[in-house]
């Protein structure tokens, strides 16, 4: 058994690889989250969310004194100090750290409630389907970060109602993917013949439908941690997602803007952060699509 | 020998956007324990889904199906799980009947671990390879997935996987009409040999007429839902009752030399049964078409013995 | 001397792509007179549809070549002109009917215009008079002339057909490629579609090339027949002929294959095996691993075409290399 | 009759027969119903439940706690949420008249907390300027996605195809208002070409903001051109076409780019809801009075019903569009036109405007 699977897996690997991109995308997430792992070891968070108000705006690769724990030191800033002299690179390097977990948290959420909700929708159909499918309907009515926004507007902002209102906002896309994708695999014929076998519901569910609507659900999910990742920046720059000085790319810009003319470093950088972040997911996104499109498979 | 399978009035209503659509209107058959009985008509004729409502996999919205003594409509839950074991199916398209997802072994073991055929893992496994042996599939391909392999060998998987519960009852839904002829008579040989071996029933759903000639001992031919004709084999193909039997038959190209006589053309075309009005469904297109036709739904009656035909004018167009 | 249509010589087609080289026809020479009517018999892979798509340069790009041979067509090698004058042969001198009517017409265009539209490519008249000729020839097929204006979604599987086969008969052409044309339809309507094809063919004099893996259907239409197998033409001849006695393993295992309505067979001699990968090739005689006649020569030497009359075979049996066991040395 | 068929008869009332297009639209209005009362209910509920009283908020800060029951009771906040949700919709008329509205059916529910001007005022006297800023977004959108997407996929698998792919997910890639803001630091800042800051009377100013957001959509847009051309291309009726004769042109801007631009439009009508949300953000960089810079200012002021107000409006207007999108959809389709309408006769086939 563990064999087959990993014949299943080494076939994946294959088409992936193809895709270039794709496997650019995966090595940038996998440094992101070397990086994310180790924020703490490079910088500590107490130095890159206190002041060195003397030191603002050190230009890139600069060097200057700093207070870290009550020990003065030399410290190289790489990409820069910001308004309070805060090493830049520090604040990206444990930004990503945020962003990661909202990511995966956020889409975890939504496909675990999401799918079920679709899969029982897709596969009883009748009343409760129409009651799943209206709430998606109405979720889906009003649009994504507005949402959100209106979601974190009421109950304020704190990192808990930012994963729950990107979480919530992000729900229904997974329950419609997962009802058209369980109706889908619900009338192939692979499903039929393991009713006239005799399997039973549950069994027909778990062993037949689940594992062949994945795919779609793969993909999904990781444009979706993307989105995610694009929402919490857009309602931290609004003010209203993480809040200073805790570091996280969309506060960083959003305090950075000020200072476009004095120090457009401060700017540059943590947009490239979530720039690549979601191309790299992006990038996976694609490469999944085409590994596993049952199309290209034959 | 008796009757296995005994089928009255069933119908199978389908709702649609346009209206009701009577995808089998009032099928009634029998078919004899160990012979094969087949079921021919052109596409959407209902023969498809009156092989599915049968195995209750399409639920029938009227009628009486008695397989073996039992009344299969009044079965739920865990007695219709049972009742499969002894009714089966083998699909057309061994592309889509086969979860992709799953080794050769593991979908022909699947029906036996359903039904906890099997306590210990290597009796599980012996009876795999038998069955593998059986359909004459190489043991190389244990291990395979449906996706490596050609239609022929897909085929004979799902002739395995129904064989499993050792059923006395299988419906074949055009098993060979997807696969190229050489394969497809490897396929009718091995279906033909295992009927022998194994004294199995066949409903043989299919819509060309030299298989179901070769390898049926009856037929019943349907058009729009409903049988217009029911003769045994050899009779039906010396001559035929019905007039949309015959043209059927005469529009068959035959790769005989010296037969290349034009073919009878039968006009215009099949309209799909959505709300049908009373009378014979032929009659638009036949050329022996009267009022009375029209006028009430023919019922199948025994001509001659052993021959039904569902045609008011059958004697007088004869 | 008979007036030849098309002629085509050693034909070569490969599909290469990164990962392999498919070889789909394999040096296959056919001819077609003026006129008549040759079909082209094979099971699924045999390279049938990938010969009609290589007459009209149509094979799918880049992955498609033509490696080597000639299609002379008029005087002209096809296998050699340019995309320009192609254009100018497809649907006007040579036109094809694809295999699946459902998909073969743009969904967004009215039947007439697009049977009105390869009649003003290729002639010079008005917009105006095209659409009147569109309207003929729908009624040539069989449909009235006011569904001209109809969508293709409104018409079934064999009226669409009937559409296909009017685009293709629109400019009179000299040469008809039918690709599988009834292979979608049901039975009643296949033999419809097939006494039109049969009854226009002769009317306007096309020659026609049927692709089939249906001897019934083949035996229909054509006066010629030629059985390929693997990227090759294994028997050729006039279809009478073939049908009554196979010189080919092949064609006996195909005839062997298929139940016959006139007479009760108990059971049927099909060909044992598989179609060979046409990435991989056996050597030899590429049918030898399935022949139920094979002896040693036939895993190391290629046969070379043997004729014998009117009618041509590709086997060591007839080259005298080995044993005949078919018991048909004499035609 | 067998209880099955029975149930067949029962499920009658859903089948939908062939209906005219007017029909149609009035069935799906009748259908965006429930949905917007679900979305004023959560958006109402949002508020409901949000911490801070508006009414102690709009007093001065030593007043009693007398003198905030008093407002409240004016302003109806005593009452039990079902009360309160029904004033929402239907209007409010309190002891007072100062608190007075007529309710979201009206496009009145009443005045803000801040500025004390009507809500709806406010969004209806802004929204030319989101709408403005959406439609130049638009435009740019599909004047440079769709022949973008057409090169990119006519030319697969070379430099340009190439170069547009890379250029379409860099764009999918990059946050709006960070995009606007590197727009303002290159040109406005070094290059001095554009204002930074952007308003409805100098187009000139417009032309960044429209930029940026476009930017997310052109990127989308490009891609599904692209993939729809390479899927349309691959089609039987293409090869149909190449057999008639017709040249490789033809081929692509007859036969191919319509069938292709029938899924490009549904995402183009789905983008345009996205793109009025975009605007939020991207008004917010470039200080633009439009619909978003007052959502966030109320946001920002906890201006309850301005908030209530903007949200249900930009729900109401994506909702609307995404009806017109479908509607437009059935238009382009025949197929789907025809389910609507019995036979249709359309004016200019393939022949119009063709050079043959």
């Amino acid at each position: 058994m563990e064999q087959k699977y990993k014949g299943e897996f080494a076939e994946f690997w294959k088409r992936y690889r193809r895709n270039r991109l794709a496997v650019v995308g995966l090595a940038l997430i996998g440094l992101y989250v070397i990086l994310a792992l180790g924020a703490d070891l490079l910088y500590s968070y107490d130095f890159i969310t206190g002041n060195q108000i003397p030191n603002a705006f050190s230009g890139i690769a600069s060097f200057a004194e700093v207070e870290d724990g009550g020990t003065v030191r030399r410290h190289l800033y790489l990409l820069g100090a910001d308004n309070f002299g805060r090493d830049v690179a520090g604040r990206i390097i444990h930004g990503a750290r945020v962003s990661l977990i909202i990511g995966f948290v956020t889409v975890a959420f939504a496909v675990v409630i999401g799918g079920s909700l679709g899969a029982v929708a897709g596969y009883y159909g009748r009343r409760l389907e129409t009651v799943i499918m209206r709430g998606a309907d109405i979720l889906l009515a009003i649009p994504n970060i507005l949402f959100a926004l209106a979601i974190v507007a009421a109950l304020g902002p704190s990192f808990r109602n930012l994963l729950l209102a990107i979480g919530i906002t992000s729900l229904p896309v997974y329950v419609r993917l997962v009802r058209a994708s369980v109706m889908t695999v619900k009338d192939q014929e692979y499903v039929e013949a393991a009713r006239a076998q005799g399997a039973s519901d549950f069994r027909i569910i778990l062993i037949h439908i689940i594992p062949n609507c994945m795919a779609p659900v793969i993909v999904q999910a990781t444009l979706g941690i993307a989105q995610s990742i694009l929402s919490a920046a857009s309602l931290s720059f609004l003010g209203l997602g993480i809040q200073p000085p805790s570091p996280e790319w969309g506060n960083m810009l959003s305090e950075a803007r000020s200072y476009i003319i004095s120090a457009p470093h401060t700017l540059i950088f943590p947009g490239l952060a979530i720039m690549t972040v979601i191309l790299a997911y992006n990038l996976i996104g694609d490469g999944l699509r085409d590994a596993l499109d049952p199309k290209l498979k034959r | 020998m008796s009757d296995i399978l005994s089928v009255r009035g069933l119908k199978k209503y389908f709702n649609t956007p346009h209206g009701m659509l009577h995808a089998v209107d009032g099928l009634s058959l029998d078919i004899e324990e160990g012979s094969t009985l087949g079921m021919v008509g052109e596409s959407g004729c209902g023969k498809t889904t009156a092989g599915r409502a049968i195995l209750r996999l399409a639920e029938p919205s009227a009628g009486t199906i008695t397989f073996d003594g039992e009344d299969v409509l009044a079965k739920t839950g865990k007695d219709l799980r049972k009742l499969r074991e002894k009714m089966q199916i083998i699909f057309q398209d061994p592309y889509s009947s086969l979860n992709p997802r799953m080794s050769i072994s593991r979908l022909i073991a699947e029906p036996l671990i359903i039904h906890r055929r099997y306590a210990r893992k290597a009796d599980l496994e012996n009876r795999v390879k038998e069955l593998m042996d059986t359909v004459e599939l190489t043991m190389r391909l244990y291990n395979s997935y449906p996706h490596e392999l050609d239609g022929g060998r897909r085929q004979r998987i799902g002739i395995a996987r129904a064989l499993a519960l050792d059923p006395k009852f299988i419906v074949c839904d055009e098993p060979v009409s997807a696969l190229d002829v050489s394969v497809q008579a490897q396929i009718l040989n091995l279906m033909q040999d295992l009927q022998e071996r194994l004294s199995l029933t066949y409903l043989f759903v299919t819509h060309d007429m030299s298989v179901v000639r070769h390898i049926s001992d009856k037929i019943v031919v349907m058009y729009l839902g409903q049988v217009v004709e029911k003769a045994p084999s050899d009779v039906l193909f010396e001559e035929q009752l019905h007039p949309y039997t015959k043209a059927l038959i005469a529009a068959i190209p035959s790769p005989m030399p010296g037969s290349m006589e034009k073919p009878k053309i039968l006009k215009g075309e099949l309209k799909s049964p959505i709300e049908p009005k009373p009378g014979c469904r032929f009659a638009p297109r036949c050329v022996h078409a009267r009022k009375v036709c029209t006028e009430a739904d023919p019922d199948l009656r025994e001509l001659r013995p052993g021959r039904f035909v569902a045609c008011c004018r059958a004697e007088e167009i004869l | 001397m008979p007036d030849i249509q098309l002629s085509i010589r050693d034909l070569r087609v490969h599909y290469v792509t990164e990962e392999e080289d498919v070889k789909a026809v394999n040096g296959i020479s056919l001819d077609i007179e003026r006129g008549q009517s040759l079909g082209l018999v094979g099971e699924t892979g045999a390279g049938k549809t990938t010969t009609a798509l290589s007459i009209l340069k149509l094979l799918p790009k880049p992955t498609g070549q033509i490696a080597s041979g000639s299609i002379m067509f008029k005087g002209k090698d096809l296998a050699l002109a340019s995309e320009e004058e192609m254009r100018k042969i497809r649907g006007n001198e040579i036109s094809m009917i694809f295999q699946d009517p459902m998909t073969s017409l743009n969904p967004i265009f009215t039947v007439g215009d697009q049977i009105a539209e390869v009649i003003a490519l290729h002639t010079t008249i008005s917009a105006q008079e095209a659409l009147k000729r569109a309207g003929d020839m729908l009624e040539l097929v069989g449909i009235p002339r006011g569904r001209s204006n109809e969508f293709p979604h409104q018409f079934s599987g064999g009226m669409k057909q009937r559409v296909v086969i009017a685009i293709a008969l629109a400019c009179n052409p000299s040469l008809l490629l039918a690709d599988e044309p009834t292979t979608a339809l049901d039975v009643t309507i296949q033999a419809q579609v097939l006494a039109m094809i049969h009854d226009l063919k002769t009317r306007m004099k096309t020659s026609l090339l049927l692709i089939s893996h249906d001897l019934g259907v083949v035996a229909q239409v054509c006066d010629t027949v030629a059985i390929m197998y693997a990227g090759k033409i294994v028997e050729h001849g006039p279809l009478a002929k073939v049908y009554e006695k196979p010189l080919h393993p092949y064609t006996e295992g195909l005839f062997g294959s298929i139940p016959v309505l006139h007479e009760k067979k108990k059971r049927l001699k099909p060909i044992q095996g598989l179609m060979p990968n046409p990435a991989d090739l056996p050597g030899g005689c590429v049918f030898h691993p399935r022949c139920p006649y094979a002896q040693g020569p036939c895993s190391t030497t290629v046969p070379r075409v043997t004729e014998k009359g009117d009618r041509k075979v590709l086997c060591l049996m007839y080259e005298g290399i080995i044993e005949n066991r078919m018991g048909v040395a004499d035609v | 009759m067998g209880t099955a068929e029975l149930r067949c008869r029962a499920y009658s009332h859903y089948m939908q027969k062939k209906d005219s297009m007017l029909k149609y639209i009035i069935r799906r209005l009748i259908h965006l119903v429930p949905v917007l009362l679900g979305v004023t209910l959560i958006v109402f509920t949002l508020t409901y439940i949000s911490p801070g009283n508006p009414a102690r908020m709009m007093l001065p800060q030593d007043s009693t706690d007398e003198q905030v029951a008093e407002l409240e009771k004016a302003m109806g906040l005593d009452e039990p949420f079902v009360m309160q949700y029904f004033h929402f919709l239907f209007g409010y008329d309190g002891p007072g008249d100062s608190f007075d509205y007529k309710g979201l059916w009206a496009l009145d529910l009443g005045r803000s907390y801040v500025s004390n001007r009507p809500v709806f005022g406010t969004i209806l006297e802004r929204f030319p300027n989101t709408m403005l800023l959406t439609f130049l977004a638009l435009v740019l959108s599909i004047v440079i996605s769709i022949p973008f997407g057409i090169i990119s996929a006519t030319r697969q698998y070379t430099k340009t195809d190439m170069a547009v792919t890379i250029a379409a997910l860099i764009g999918i890639s990059m946050p709006a208002f960070w995009l606007g803001m590197m727009l303002i630091w290159v040109f406005s800042v070094n290059l001095r070409w554009f204002p930074s800051l952007a308003n409805p009377a100098n187009l000139k100013s417009i032309i960044l903001p429209a930029l940026t957001l476009a930017a997310m959509n052109t990127a989308v847009q490009t891609r599904m051109t692209r993939s729809s051309m390479l899927e349309v291309v691959r089609q039987d009726y293409i090869r149909t076409a190449r057999a008639k004769g017709v040249d490789e042109r033809n081929v692509i801007y007859r036969h191919a780019l319509r069938n292709a631009l029938i899924p490009v439009v549904t995402v183009i009508g789905l983008q345009v809801g996205q793109l009025l949300v975009g605007a939020v953000l991207t008004e917010t960089v470039f200080s633009y009075p439009g619909i978003g810079t007052i959502m966030v200012d109320a946001i920002q002021r906890k201006d309850t019903p301005q908030i209530l107000a903007s949200v249900v409006f930009v729900a109401l207007v994506f909702a609307l569009v995404n009806l017109g999108v479908d509607i437009l959809y059935a238009f382009i389709d025949p197929r789907i036109k025809a389910q609507y309408i019995g036979v249709v006769r359309k004016k200019g086939g393939l022949l119009n405007g063709a050079k043959i």
